[in-house]
């Protein structure tokens, strides 16, 4: 049967997408920015926030919706970056020795986050919501307690006056933008930080290639259907923890890209808000939360940060307050979340009441014999 | 026929759930490249014996089985459906184990993709090679070859007619390269007629290669047309091991169902019963693995109606749908009222109860106490047991009354329990559905539906359940529709059975009527000369 | 020990492997892009022995030059332990000195006196701990000990 | 003896360790010269506080739609009540009931919309419910920039639009339930007599609405709708119910919350509030789907007394302020706890 293009379906799988796309339409006139500053601010978070955002991906190919426990990934980053800075190594050195640092420490992380989802299954994302909260609490006795005084931490300028404990916020100027400027190439009036494209880029030939593996097939059979995965042999407990084991990861990463285009980081407060922003973009690229592609990550963060970078001002114009601006950006960006589960759910049970109409008896399918 | 050693035989299993003896003493043989008809009502023991070749963990922890089981002449004893799989033995159930949202190859293949070793596999294992897309496919369409059928190797399951999942299953199973035998469980329950006369040619197809089968299912003439040998089984013993040739569908339902206790003693007192209470007319419901397609027919006043038929037939379905807990259609009068369906609420208010067969899903709020279980829908529909303050602005539960109500109800079903306040969790299966009963007496229902209620209970307490049947019908004249897949219950008790097949009623007969009757009826066949209802 | 099968034995070394590398790797990363503060101070030896320089300009390594006078005190980051320091004061026909130094791994500061090296006074180039809070605070006391009168007097703006 | 152990497994490890703490905080307080009757006041102030709020969980509990993280939907109706209140000018007794009063319809029309919303939605409710309560706290930020209110008291010094971000109760209705009949003993021991009798009331009434014929069919269809369905109740009508009780019940939380508080809250104030509600009811003993009056007295009593309790006992001991880090993990770690047990429904 040809796959008729049916304009209404296409509205309706993407309706998210839709309505970001006539707001921020609206929105970017009104805010009176020069299309030649939108584009770079979009460059720049494009390099920023991408491959936070490819860190979801895994955990729903595998069923097991949006990971709002990458946070815990985050973290690990967070922690990779300090030692970075504590022992002083400069530029692109000091990003990939926080990256090997936070390696290991994502990956208990994630091993632990995965065994932990293993038992609230059907309800992983406010689980793993929840888990973000409790291991932030667990990273301010690390960081804000033991280090300095159970963990040796060298420089005086990183710790709190008492003698232990980081500052709350962490000079990255030893490290600052140093992914960003390595093959800063300038094309007319924009500047665009390829090493981080090219890292990117990486991920993605990374995830292409995973989904045709053994291990990526088997993932996408248990986020299809674990009862059937399980009875053909495949390892479902295992599988789902090596999903989230990988996000963490990438999530460790993607916030210390992040973090080295910022130039700072606010050491307890920088991770709260990874999750939300990465799961609202991937929401807003048009992803669900049992299928998402790597356009939607692309989409998604071009959509929700031009609406970032746009809100404000166009605030400021129509009602002389910026606040309202950045009010309405995140009432939005809550919103886009909300909506995209809630037709993704309805349309699961929709789903599922087409299918049962199907093997109506009486009337409907007059029966055989 | 080569007859060399059989592939697999059989030798003494006996198997006995908790001391209910489920197999006794089964032996039969099956040689190589033969198919194998395996018949008997549901109960017989064939989903048991199925499970003690498959080695499924539900036979090790009820205490294992006796007797051996011999493949290729050695003793085997699988301690898991995977073992099975290696030693080539394959299994194709009824409900479909297939992932909906991958092509036709990557299923067949599930869990055994060809893989193509890559660097990243020597360091973190064999997982991380990448799937061999080609071969996968060659494999795929091998085996779909084998079966001799047309099927698009990438096309998704989601997308494909029910016929095809079968085959994809089947080919699934048979993609192994050392399958010897497999195992199909009513594979053509949901196949359309057409669909069912090209799978029986693919097995033959697959018999002709070598590979052995054995063939589960009730459609008699299906049995006929494409088994070498039917064994039937009843009440876990084999009462009949013949070659095919000869057989008619007659002979089968009579071994099927054909008790050895002669009954032409027993007394059966037919009740003349004016006046009609219930009439149903081409009534549809959509009850998941229990549709009903369209059936009509009407019960009288004061009688015991019964409702027969096999598993996953329909009969569950009738009940379900009039009481409106399933999409349903047609038309159901209650003493010339008609009853709106998909309403539970308006069946309930016509005064009809039911006592459903799933106690522990539908039929019992298994964390509360007893006199909640008891007095819960008669509160709701009836409003009983409730204390008005203030003008009837507020109903409270009054707990004096729902104990009473309970204590009564201890005492006439004889239930066991320390209690109205102790938790129906804690109560024995019988004394359960004991308190189902209550619950559904508490509505003093002019029409009570009655489902399986006798399943999973001890011998006692079912005949006390079937007293209190009676004794409510006599003495309060109570109509009942009894719904059960226990023929003889049915026959003891009831004024007329009617046989359920294919979501149709096949045949309505007095409890009097010869048993082959009932099996003819079951196996979809007519029976000569029918009493009209 | 269990006879391994080759393969197991080759992936297990192979692990191994991996696992050394990942270290020598981090080590690698730590060496090269460890970064150092070069302190460069320009003020006269307090008994007399050398001069501060009047007027000199320093670069190191490749970096951006910077002018000196005396009393002056500027810091240079650089990454890596060896260094070329060239200095060049700004007297008519003066020589620019050109020197190497290495900085110990462990070393976050090193204090370079340009006065010292002109001088020809050794050591011109020492380790140099930044005082923490609390010392420096205890370093002014001191201060002020030795000469109460002095701070009562500056009334500092 | 095994009833015991029986209700020693039923209640759990976590709570039993969190309910030795709190003994271990209050016997060790007195040791670190940490004024005892102070500590007894705060504990009450907040407890009455707080209960409310934890109370307007029960509701949905019972009826099967899991723990409520959409409370500030309530919240926000309770919002919108008492700055119309105070737009009126109503004062004291009449300020508070007003307040009450103008908030339930709105929270009877948030909460029915969220029900219908939630009753379309099945699986990952809790999910959902979470992020509507953001979406809806975050939107309603605007209106408080734009809404016409005038009243100085309440509206920005210099723009004369748009509300403050925390609007004094002085002069209307502050601490209105808890002077009432306060009880003083010694100079710093203040028992808020009328908050604690009128969270006794709420409790009381909500205990009562659970033993009514509709309470006895939402705790059916939370512990087992197919049988609920099966004895002519309609799940969907219940949970719907249960939605709009909570949503209300949570709006005269904040209105209880605020007047001990002193000060009404508004922008991206009530974010976060339903986790420490949630926490609150699992310490007490409540499952996924299983909430009882006691559960809430006893869970608000020890979740409040820890979050008194250790700023002062656990700093002079250990001369850190470890207090915030202890708050999350113990109030994180019950929630995680509940959600990973396997729902106790027996099947």
């Amino acid at each position: 049967m040809s796959k008729t293009f049916d304009v209404r379906k296409l509205l309706a799988d993407n309706l998210v997408v839709v309505i970001f796309l006539v707001i921020t339409a609206f929105a970017v006139p009104v805010s009176g920015l020069s299309a030649q500053f939108i584009i770079q601010e979009l460059l720049t978070r494009i390099g920023r926030n991408a491959f936070l955002v490819f860190s979801l991906l895994l955990p729903i190919m595998a069923g097991m919706g949006i990971n709002f426990g990458m946070v815990l990934g985050a973290m690990a980053g967070e922690i990779g970056l300090i030692v970075a800075v504590d022992w002083g190594i400069l530029g692109v050195n000091g990003l990939a020795l926080a990256a090997l640092v936070g390696m290991p420490v994502a990956v208990i992380l994630g091993w632990l986050a995965g065994e932990v989802l293993n038992r609230a299954k059907g309800r992983e994302m406010v689980t793993g919501y929840i888990l973000g909260f409790f291991m932030d609490g667990v990273y301010q006795l690390i960081v804000l307690y033991m280090m300095g005084s159970i963990i040796p931490i060298r420089s005086p300028a990183i710790t709190l006056s008492r003698g232990y404990g980081i500052r709350n916020t962490l000079g990255l100027d030893s490290v600052r933008q140093s992914l960003d400027t390595l093959l800063a190439v300038r094309i007319g009036p924009y500047v665009l930080p390829m090493a981080t494209y090219i890292v990117i880029a990486f991920l993605c030939l990374f995830i292409l290639w995973f989904r045709r593996t053994k291990l990526g097939q088997d993932m996408r059979a248990i986020g299809q259907d674990q009862g059937v995965s399980h009875s053909a042999g495949i390892a479902v407990e295992r599988t789902r923890i090596i999903a989230i084991v990988i996000s963490t990861v990438l999530a460790m990463i993607g916030q210390i890209i992040f973090l080295q285009n910022m130039g700072n980081m606010a050491t307890y407060n920088a991770h709260k808000q990874t999750g939300f922003f990465a799961a609202a973009a991937l929401l807003v690229g048009g992803a669900s939360v049992s299928k998402a592609t790597i356009p939607n990550v692309f989409v998604g963060v071009v959509l929700l940060h031009l609406m970032y970078i746009v809100m404000p001002r166009a605030g400021a114009q129509l009602f002389g307050q910026a606040q309202i601006g950045e009010f309405f950006r995140d009432a939005l960006s809550y919103a886009a979340i909300a909506m995209a589960l809630v037709i993704y759910a309805w349309r699961k049970r929709a789903n599922a009441e087409k299918a049962r109409a199907g093997l109506r008896g009486g009337q409907a399918a007059g029966g055989a014999k | 026929m080569s007859n060399e050693s059989p592939l697999l035989s059989f030798e003494g299993i006996t198997k006995d759930f908790y001391g209910t003896v489920v197999l006794k003493d089964v032996s039969f043989t099956l040689g190589r490249g033969r198919i194998l008809g395996l018949v008997g009502e549901n109960g017989a023991g064939k989903t048991t014996l199925m499970s003690v070749l498959f080695g499924m963990p539900v036979i090790s922890e009820t205490g294992g089985f006796s007797g051996t089981v011999k493949l290729d002449g050695q003793a085997v004893s699988f301690r898991s459906p995977f073992d099975a799989l290696d030693a080539g033995i394959g299994m194709v159930h009824q409900e479909f184990s297939l992932i909906p949202g991958f092509t036709t190859t990557e299923n067949i293949v599930l869990n055994r993709e060809s893989l193509k070793a890559g660097p990243a596999v020597e360091v973190f294992g064999e997982r991380l090679s990448v799937l061999d897309r080609p071969k996968m496919r060659a494999r795929a369409e091998a085996a779909i070859g084998r079966l001799g059928v047309k099927l698009d190797p990438e096309m998704l399951v989601s997308e494909m007619p029910v016929g095809h999942k079968q085959f994809t299953e089947i080919a699934r199973e048979i993609n192994r390269d050392n399958v010897r035998l497999l195992v199909l469980d009513e594979p053509t329950a949901v196949l359309t007629e057409s669909e069912a006369e090209v799978l029986l040619s693919a097995l033959r197809n697959l018999a002709a290669q070598g590979i052995s089968i054995i063939f589960i299912s009730h459609r008699l003439h299906e049995v006929l047309s494409i088994c070498d040998r039917i064994v039937t089984l009843r009440d876990g013993r084999v009462v009949k091991d013949t070659d095919a040739k000869g057989v008619t569908v007659a002979d089968v339902a009579s071994w099927m169902v054909g008790r050895d206790v002669d009954d032409s003693g027993r007394k059966f007192d037919a009740r003349k019963l004016p006046g009609a209470a219930l009439e149903v007319e081409n009534l549809w419901v959509d009850m998941p693995g229990e549709t009903v397609r369209d059936v009509s027919f009407s019960v009288r006043e004061g009688e015991i109606f019964g409702i027969g038929g096999l598993a996953g037939q329909g009969k569950l379905g009738i009940p379900n749908g009039i009481m409106g807990l399933y999409p349903a259609g047609g038309t159901v009068r209650l003493h010339g009222k008609t009853v709106t369906l998909d309403a539970p609420r308006a069946a309930l208010d016509a005064g009809m109860a039911f006592v459903s067969e799933d106690r522990r899903g539908v039929g019992l709020l298994l964390d509360e106490s007893l006199d909640w279980n008891i007095a819960f829908t008669a509160m709701q529909v009836k409003g009983e047991y409730l204390k008005t303050y203030l003008g009837g602005l507020v109903r409270l539960r009054d707990e004096k009354a729902m104990r009473a109500l309970t204590e009564e109800y201890v005492k006439l079903l004889d239930i066991k329990c320390t209690g109205p306040k102790q938790k129906a969790k804690e109560l024995s299966g019988g004394n359960q559905q004991k308190i189902c009963l209550a619950k559904a007496f508490a509505l003093k229902p002019t029409v009570l539906f009655v489902s399986e209620p006798t399943r999973g209970i001890d011998v006692g307490a079912k005949a006390l359940v079937l007293d209190n049947l009676r004794h409510y019908n006599r003495d309060f004249g109570t109509t009942i529709v009894m719904v059960s897949s226990e023929l003889e219950e049915l026959r003891s008790i009831c004024d007329r059975i009617a046989i359920v097949d294919e979501g149709r009623i096949a045949g309505i007969l007095p409890p009097s009527a010869p048993i082959s009757d009932f099996g003819l009826l079951m196996a979809g066949q007519k029976v000569p000369e029918e009493v009209q209802p | 020990m269990s006879k391994l099968d080759p393969k197991k034995a080759r992936r297990w070394a192979i692990r191994a492997a991996l696992g050394l590398l990942y270290v020598v790797l981090a080590v690698a990363l730590f060496v090269t892009g460890r970064g150092h503060t070069i302190l460069v101070d320009n003020k006269a030896d307090p008994a007399g022995a050398f001069p501060a320089l009047k007027a000199a300009v320093v670069s190191v390594d490749r970096q951006k030059p910077m002018e000196f006078y005396p009393g002056d005190r500027d810091k240079f980051i650089v990454k890596g332990q060896r260094h070329v320091l060239r200095v060049k004061p700004l007297a008519p026909g003066a020589q620019e000195k050109v020197v190497e130094f290495r900085v110990p791994l462990k070393e976050d500061m090193t204090l370079v006196s340009i006065s010292k090296l002109m001088a020809g006074v050794e050591p011109w180039y020492e380790p140099f701990t930044a005082p923490t809070a609390q010392e420096r605070a205890a370093e002014r006391a001191a201060a002020d000990l030795e000469n109460p009168v002095e701070t009562f007097g500056s009334f500092s703006p | 003896m095994n009833r015991l152990k029986q209700a020693v497994i039923d209640f759990g490890w976590p709570r039993i360790i969190i309910f030795l703490f709190v003994v271990a905080l209050f016997i060790g307080a007195p040791f670190v010269n940490v004024r005892v009757d102070s500590s007894f006041t705060d504990v009450f102030n907040r407890f009455g506080q707080n209960a409310v709020l934890v109370l307007a969980l029960v509701p949905m509990v019972q009826a099967g739609c899991g723990l409520n993280f959409g409370l500030p939907v309530g919240i926000i109706a309770g919002l919108l009540g008492s700055t119309l209140a105070m737009e009126f000018g109503l004062v004291g007794w009449a300020g508070f009931l007003g307040a009450i009063g103008l908030a339930i319809p709105f929270a009877a029309a948030f909460g029915f919309a969220y029900g219908v919303l939630l009753n379309k939605v099945k699986g990952e409710e809790m999910t959902i419910a979470m992020y509507v309560g953001f979406s809806i706290v975050t939107f309603f930020a605007i209106l408080w920039l734009l809404l016409p209110y005038s009243s100085p008291n309440m509206v920005w010094g210099y723009a004369g639009r748009g509300l403050r971000t925390t609007i004094t109760l002085e002069g209307y209705w502050g601490r209105i339930l808890n002077d009432f009949l306060a009880v003083r003993i010694g100079e710093n021991f203040q028992f808020p007599t009328g908050m604690i009798l009128f969270v006794i009331l709420l409790t009381v009434l909500t205990g009562i609405f659970f033993r009514s014929k509709t309470g006895t069919a939402m705790t059916a269809v939370g512990s087992n709708p197919d049988f609920a369905r099966a004895g002519g109740v309609s799940a969907d009508r219940m949970r719907l119910t249960s939605v709009v009780l909570s949503t209300v019940i949570g709006a005269v939380g904040i209105l209880v919350y605020q007047q001990s508080f002193g000060f009404i809250q508004i922008y991206n104030a009530p974010l976060f509030m339903a986790f420490p509600a949630v926490a609150a009811l699992l310490i007490g003993g409540a499952s996924v789907n299983k909430a009882s009056m006691l559960n809430v007295i006893v869970g608000t009593f020890l979740f409040q007394s820890i979050l008194t309790m250790t700023p002062s006992v656990i700093n002079s001991v250990l001369q850190t302020d470890m207090s915030e880090v202890i708050r999350i993990l113990i109030s994180n770690g019950m929630i995680l706890y509940a959600l990973t047990r396997k729902t106790k429904v027996t099947k």
